[in-house]
């Protein structure tokens, strides 16, 4: 299923989208692949599936070790490859979103990065330190292989820019809460709420909130204020991570927290509906 | 060229927060760096506190075991004991004038961490400095002599606690504060504008070669030498003659133990283009372009890029990519300690050891200027320790 | 005033064996002193390898604690960090020219010692440094570094194992190879020749400051200040200055705890006219003629005589004797490394420490120079041991 | 009895002069009194008197302890010239000479000290660290107090000096014979017997040898090569500082060795009264 369409299905239902960021391979391959399908079964619009990079400069602490497991037990972007051929075989649907730093696909060739994650199944590539004065490359490779390139937007973007980034979104556009790196936060910064709404002015793509999102609020917040969803990572690995030895013995509670954040979505998007913001 | 690129390497690849203020920077560089306020400032604390210019000189003892006429030019004997503060100082008057309140950088050494804890310090700015848990260890002095300097000092226990995993840090703080807060990058590396910032300030070392070595011989010199990682030093020395084609430059990278698999960190010897920390440069990584740790004794060559200016000049040829092995270091200190009475710090030593170990590429009629970039106190321990065992 | 004196201190108080080599000493100092030679190769090395003219900075930010324009002379700069080199260089020149093989000499804080070994191998001589137990262990990292480059360094455990007891050790031992030796005094002490010639080769300090002060203010300034205990750092700032009735001169010893009996190295304020290790001059001793043992936290102004001519010049008034305790010189590193990212030598510190505390002795329309004697890198485990006990 | 009647008194005897070196207090002045007592029993002809100095910079290790102790015991100035006046009073008739350094008698007042070691029965003074060019005061006083004032000559004293010291000797001439400092050492250096020689051809003033003195054959081999005497320092306290809790004990070694050293004077002496070289 392609970004739109998932967009479209969704706006049908009136509900807002989930979409949690899982680091492939963390602690191991079959739990993060139990992982993915808990939160698809859980209410997962969309899956961020994260190729780990020895050096994740924008995730914060609890990424950072998610990487650091996941590469020390072995993990590499072709078995990467390999985890969304057997997400696909084995029936998954929502759309996946490929994340990962740019020395990884600029090591293997863009075009052939893009192509191999295109040929298994995922719709689209986020590149957290890729901004868009240095996409063209990977802007051009997307359209090639169909891919789309999905870029961030943060509170520090200047007017300028943010117009820009909204020019050339395909797919969605990221909205950046806060001024930092990924990571669980108690509560949501009001800068989430405010770009969202700066974001708007500008384009009619979806827009997915990330970074600090832990909570059903959270996900209500951000969506009745204009988001088209919310995106959650940091808050998952943070439960699992506490039970290394037996992870899948903390899926129900995962299933829990997704279910929470994905409902937390569909009410900030029922508010939204009668919100006089709302376009 | 495009702006902030050297051939293909450079760039900006960090993530959209850091984007605005990057811009911000260079806008700033370009706006404050060219005035004579500036300059005044920059040149006056350079001469008064710095003490600049660093002689060049005629080591005549060494100058005999290499059988040719080797100058040194003295950035050991720069305010702090290394090339750093021309950096440091430049940038943290930036800062100021950029209005930020905050310095924060990393590293490794804790040349660099003690350079900008003394700038902040000149230009009243708060200083934070991330330095990695194993480096912290290896040079406890400089990290006693920055917390004396009121500079705070976080460790980084992340990755393997080394320069690498400290400047992915201090960008992730940097993410949080960049309103108020500067990154005083610590060497030719990072995100554009740093590599051109940091080597257009350290390139006052080159400058002043050129003058000295004139006056002293009357001539430009046939080759200049330095060591790196990042490459601020050596891009400082030898930017006064790029154009010069017939002077030689030598880039002396940490060669660790030994070539073979991670015990080095010679990365124009193993290494790859790639995209580490803000640009694509030469950098240490494995087939899937997983960054690999570096080696070497000398925790200021500890990182497995090299920086995008230095990474495009070896690339054309224009500068050529050499290595020392630890080994060879440790003896060239002691022969330095022994015909000049100076004990090099031991990334200096790099350069060193590599003229001891290839006089054959040196004619008894040439000039080289090998570029002394620091002393050895920091590393004290660690020479002695290696010599004497205790 | 007859050679070697300075009003009635000086003279040349050894036993006999020793008197022909300072015969030949002062001979041969003014023999090859004046020569266009040496001075080429003393100031050639002075500035190619010491680093001088070494920077009169105006530190704007402890100038606002002290409420006048204070300017520090920047000896730590010197290669070694210390003035201790400017002597260093000088005599082992001198040595080489005289014929001699070896150098020995005694070291306290360490910094002479390095300078000397320094020296030595520039000057291709061998050198012994005798250097007392106790600040073998105060000032161990200094050990090391003399060790590297090639040093012996012989411990010496007679009296308590500090300076004076390691002059007296050095001394005996010129006696026994005077012939091959030269005995490079490190300050401005013993018996004639060596308090003219160590302020001789120190005095370059004073003609800097005075061309610098004249470049920067257009004027002389109103007061140079410096610590000491045999007094080569202050002689050489102040000697440009003596006839120059109008400015202050203000020379800072070791208080050490108090000026209670045997806390003190204040010989200006508890000690008299004696004879000690060559020279008649200002020493801390009992109302039977023995020498008494100094006590400061500073190893270098650990000395109980005051060189003669800095007896004289007190003697007479021309220069002001003040102290600082311990406890004031501990706090005042603190105030540098926070004002200006600068940590000083503990005897440093003693004159930074003497200004904070005597604001009102400088009017804010002054201009002073502090003679910023050394860095204090040796130092720095004593300093964080005080503030972080550990 | 002055020292030029004892000088004529062993030519008549045709006997070397034998002076030990004592630093009086060390380790006590009970044994020192002992000591002195036992070395003029047993052949002394003089004794060098020593007050105790912080900083004897011209002593080898074993005087430089002697010193140390002594101080360490409380000896001062005024208990050495009482030691003196207590030998005088018990008896004693040799010559003694002061050894002291410059500042013990530069602190008192040099014609005080010279009046009060003259009062108490002292006839000369060895100040090892005051050369000729400085002692003007120190002759003019012992001039007028009637206190000979010794002057040293050394290995590497040149030939005017030689000539200058041997002008304005006066008592006798104190040979050191090594280029070093006092303490006994095994074998007699050459430059002793050249610099007795040297002497000799500037005056007739008596030679005392010394440094490096302590055994028969030293005091033999200097009297012989011209000198008129020993003397002998370190060798008797290093016997006596291996015993230092009960060092009366050692006083029959030391009265051993002062026998033989006053026997080697006296050999050398007659062995040089058969020598061409002996004028
Ligand atoms: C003395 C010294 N030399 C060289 C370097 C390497 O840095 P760069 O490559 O930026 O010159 C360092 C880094 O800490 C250093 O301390
Ligand atoms: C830094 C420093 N300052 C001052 C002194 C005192 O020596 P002087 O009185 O000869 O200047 C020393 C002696 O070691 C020293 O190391």
């Amino acid at each position: 299923m392609d970004l739109e369409e998932k967009f479209w299905e969704l706006r049908e239902r009136r509900e807002g989208a989930h979409m949690p960021h899982v680091y492939y391979g963390d602690p191991n391959e079959e739990f993060s692949l139990k992982l993915i399908r808990t939160l698809v079964e859980n209410g997962a619009d969309f899956i961020e599936f994260g190729f780990p990079f020895s050096d994740p400069t924008a995730d914060g602490p609890t990424f950072q070790a998610a990487c650091e497991r996941a590469l020390k037990k072995g993990m590499t972007p072709a078995k990467c490859i390999q985890g969304i051929k057997k997400l696909r075989r084995s029936g998954l649907e929502v759309p996946l979103v490929v994340t990962t730093y740019y020395n990884i696909p600029y090591v293997t060739g863009i075009g052939t990065f893009l192509s191999e994650i295109k040929k298994v199944g995922a719709q689209a590539i986020i590149v957290p330190d890729l901004p868009v004065e240095e996409a063209d490359v990977l802007l051009n490779e997307g359209k090639k292989w169909g891919v789309h390139v999905i870029f961030q937007a943060a509170p520090t973007t200047t007017e300028d820019r943010l117009k820009k980034i909204a020019g050339i979104a395909s797919g969605f556009l990221y909205v950046i809460g806060v001024e930092g790196v990924t990571g669980a936060r108690e509560s949501l910064a009001d800068s989430t709420l405010k770009l969202v709404n700066r974001v708007r002015k500008y384009t009619d793509v979806p827009v997915l909130a990330g970074f600090g999102i832990s909570r059903r609020e959270h996900a209500a917040a951000v969506v009745s204020a204009g988001a088209d969803g919310a995106i959650a990572g940091s808050a998952y690995a943070e439960i699992y991570e506490k039970n290394l030895k037996n992870p899948e013995e903390t899926l129900p509670e995962i299933a829990q927290l997704v279910k929470q954040i994905k409902r937390g979505c569909v009410e900030g998007y029922r508010q939204r509906l009668g919100n006089p913001y709302d376009h | 060229m495009k702006k902030g690129r050297f051939g293909k390497y450079g760039g900006q690849y960090v993530n959209e927060n850091l984007i605005p203020v990057l811009i911000e920077l260079e806008e700033a560089f370009e706006r404050y760096y060219p005035t004579p306020e500036f300059q005044e400032e920059f040149k006056g604390l350079l001469r008064d506190y710095g003490g600049r210019p660093t002689p060049l000189y005629y080591a005549k003892n060494f100058s005999k075991l290499v059988k040719c006429k080797v100058y040194l030019k003295r950035e050991d004997l720069l305010c702090g004991g290394s090339h750093k503060l021309n950096n440091a100082l430049g940038q943290a008057l930036l800062a100021k004038k950029m209005g930020k309140s905050r310095l924060i950088t990393e590293t490794a050494a804790g040349q660099h961490g003690l350079a900008t804890v003394m700038a902040g310090n000149i230009c009243g700015l708060e200083t934070e400095i991330f330095m990695g848990v194993k480096d912290m260890e290896r040079q406890a002095s400089n990290v006693k002599r920055m917390k004396l300097l009121g500079a705070k000092v976080t460790p980084v226990k992340s990755g393997t606690g080394v320069l690498k995993d400290t400047v992915s840090d201090t960008l992730r703080e940097w993410t949080t504060c960049s309103r108020t807060t500067y990154y005083l990058m610590g060497s030719t590396v990072g995100p554009h504008p740093f590599p051109e910032i940091v080597a257009t300030f350290q390139s006052v070392i080159g400058m002043e070669i050129k003058e000295q070595i004139l006056e002293k011989e009357g001539r430009l010199p046939d080759a200049i030498l330095a060591c790196g990682s990042g490459g601020s030093n050596a891009l400082g020395a030898f930017r006064s003659f790029i154009d010069n084609k017939g002077i030689r430059l030598y880039f002396v990278e940490g060669g660790g133990e030994s070539l073979s698999a991670d015990n080095s960190a010679a990365a124009f010897q193993l290494g790859k283009p790639g995209i580490l920390q803000g640009a694509l440069m030469q950098v240490l990584q494995d087939e899937h372009g997983q960054i690999k740790p570096s080696k070497t004794r000398a925790a200021g060559l500890n990182y497995p890029g090299r920086g995008p200016e230095i990474s495009y000049l070896c690339e054309i040829g224009r500068v050529k990519a050499c290595y020392a092995f630890d080994e060879e270091v440790f003896e060239a200190v002691k022969v330095m300690c022994r015909t000049e009475g100076l004990i090099p710090a031991l990334e200096t030593a790099h350069v060193i050891a590599y003229v001891l170990n290839h006089k054959e590429e040196f004619d008894k009629d040439e000039v080289i200027v090998l570029n002394y970039s620091g002393r050895g106190d920091k590393d004290l321990e660690t020479i002695t320790r290696y010599f004497y065992g205790s």
